[in-house]
């Protein structure tokens, strides 16, 4: 399940379905060492900023480095923690608020083993990652996305 | 020597391009952020990181012929 | 969302489906202040005891008293974090290996309202849910389930 | 009186029941266990909950006409 040589591209243009979601679940069913899987979803909110709603986030990424760093975060997990599988994905182009443009996967075998796990990924994913978010809004003015800790 | 450049989310949107093809003397990353910036003084106090061969860089020789990205503040996820 | 003078129903007959999951989180899209998502998935795993493997769990349940504590849960939670949804799942009857037996979904408006949730809902279930586990083998004896602080 | 017992889990599987009928004289919780590992002498010394109108209780008055739940240890999830 962990192939470390190869670097997978965790980039999905448009929103990520709830049918891609459910898919990837489906594929870990042949996997029967594995007790516990945590999901994380991070979905576009329709946030009111000085009175104009964001409707869309358009992501970019510099992919290349953005791959590479979440294949460092992967294995570092993997280092660390007795787990089965990660799986990363992320959102290019303008998702539309209610959409999910984020979905981090961990499984392992006890619930005890992926604890904790799915907000040290994210961090790191804000934290290195290339990717720019800019947030438009119903005026079709926009701003920039800057991340923050709680987010 | 021919820099290939790509400018990446808000500095995209400052410079209005994502790649540019620049000539520079410049042998350091340094330098050659002085010569952008006089080529586009709208990135004067602008916080970006500059990398080659994707990798991040903050000083240091540049990388003849490498690929040249200017990044802002991430904003993933 | 928090309809909190209704007591829901947890249990499913049979195993927790991708599809059943994937429709559950597709409900929420509607739901445009929600920014993250977090889910558990617990799956049942083909443990080897004492040269057998388990193939299977069956579950009963007092069903009553276990949704109303399953209630009271999610009160509790409601009470002590700033989260928009909150749904628990529980399978009855024989679920197989590699199947999905528990389903909990948290959603909030920010990752750092949610972070936590899961562990602290499952250790609940776990303690104080009235819902019973045989571990089925592969010879066709068993043996009853016993649960701990990490399984 | 006459009260519904039903068994759950390892105590279904041990009384080889999930509901019966049990005539007793107890008024109270213990004194209704004791009655019961009388009739099904296999409980004895074995771990469960009494619980009447989906509520456990310890001890005290049993509540007349209502079902008595017998719950072994809890393992979901």
């Amino acid at each position: 399940m962990n192939k470390k040589k190869v670097i997978k591209n965790i980039f999905i243009k448009g929103p990520i379905t709830s049918d891609f979601i459910a898919k990837s679940i489906e594929s870990h069913k042949t996997k029967k060492t594995i007790g516990a899987h945590e999901l994380f979803l991070g979905q576009v909110r329709s946030d009111n900023i000085k009175g104009k709603e964001v409707v869309a986030i358009d992501f970019t990424a510099q992919e290349k480095m953005a791959n590479k760093i979440c294949h460092d975060i992967k294995e570092s997990i993997f280092d660390n923690f007795p787990i089965y599988c990660m799986h990363i994905y992320h959102s290019l182009g303008k998702i539309k608020a209610g959409d999910v443009c984020v979905f981090i996967f961990v499984s392992g075998p006890h619930r005890s083993d992926i604890y904790g796990i799915l907000k040290l990924v994210l961090n790191e994913i804000k934290k290195k990652a290339s990717i720019f978010g800019k947030e438009i809004f119903n005026d079709e003015s926009h701003q920039w996305k800057v991340n923050n800790n709680y987010d | 020597m021919d820099y290939t450049v790509r400018y990446y989310g808000q500095i995209a949107e400052l410079v209005d391009s994502n790649e540019e093809f620049i000539f520079s003397e410049a042998d350091t990353i340094q330098k050659f952020i002085k010569d952008l910036i006089q080529i586009h003084p709208i990135l004067k106090g602008k916080t970006f990181q500059v990398a080659q061969n994707n990798q991040i860089k903050r000083e240091g020789a540049l990388i003849r012929k490498a690929v040249i990205d200017l990044l802002p503040q991430f904003s993933g996820g």
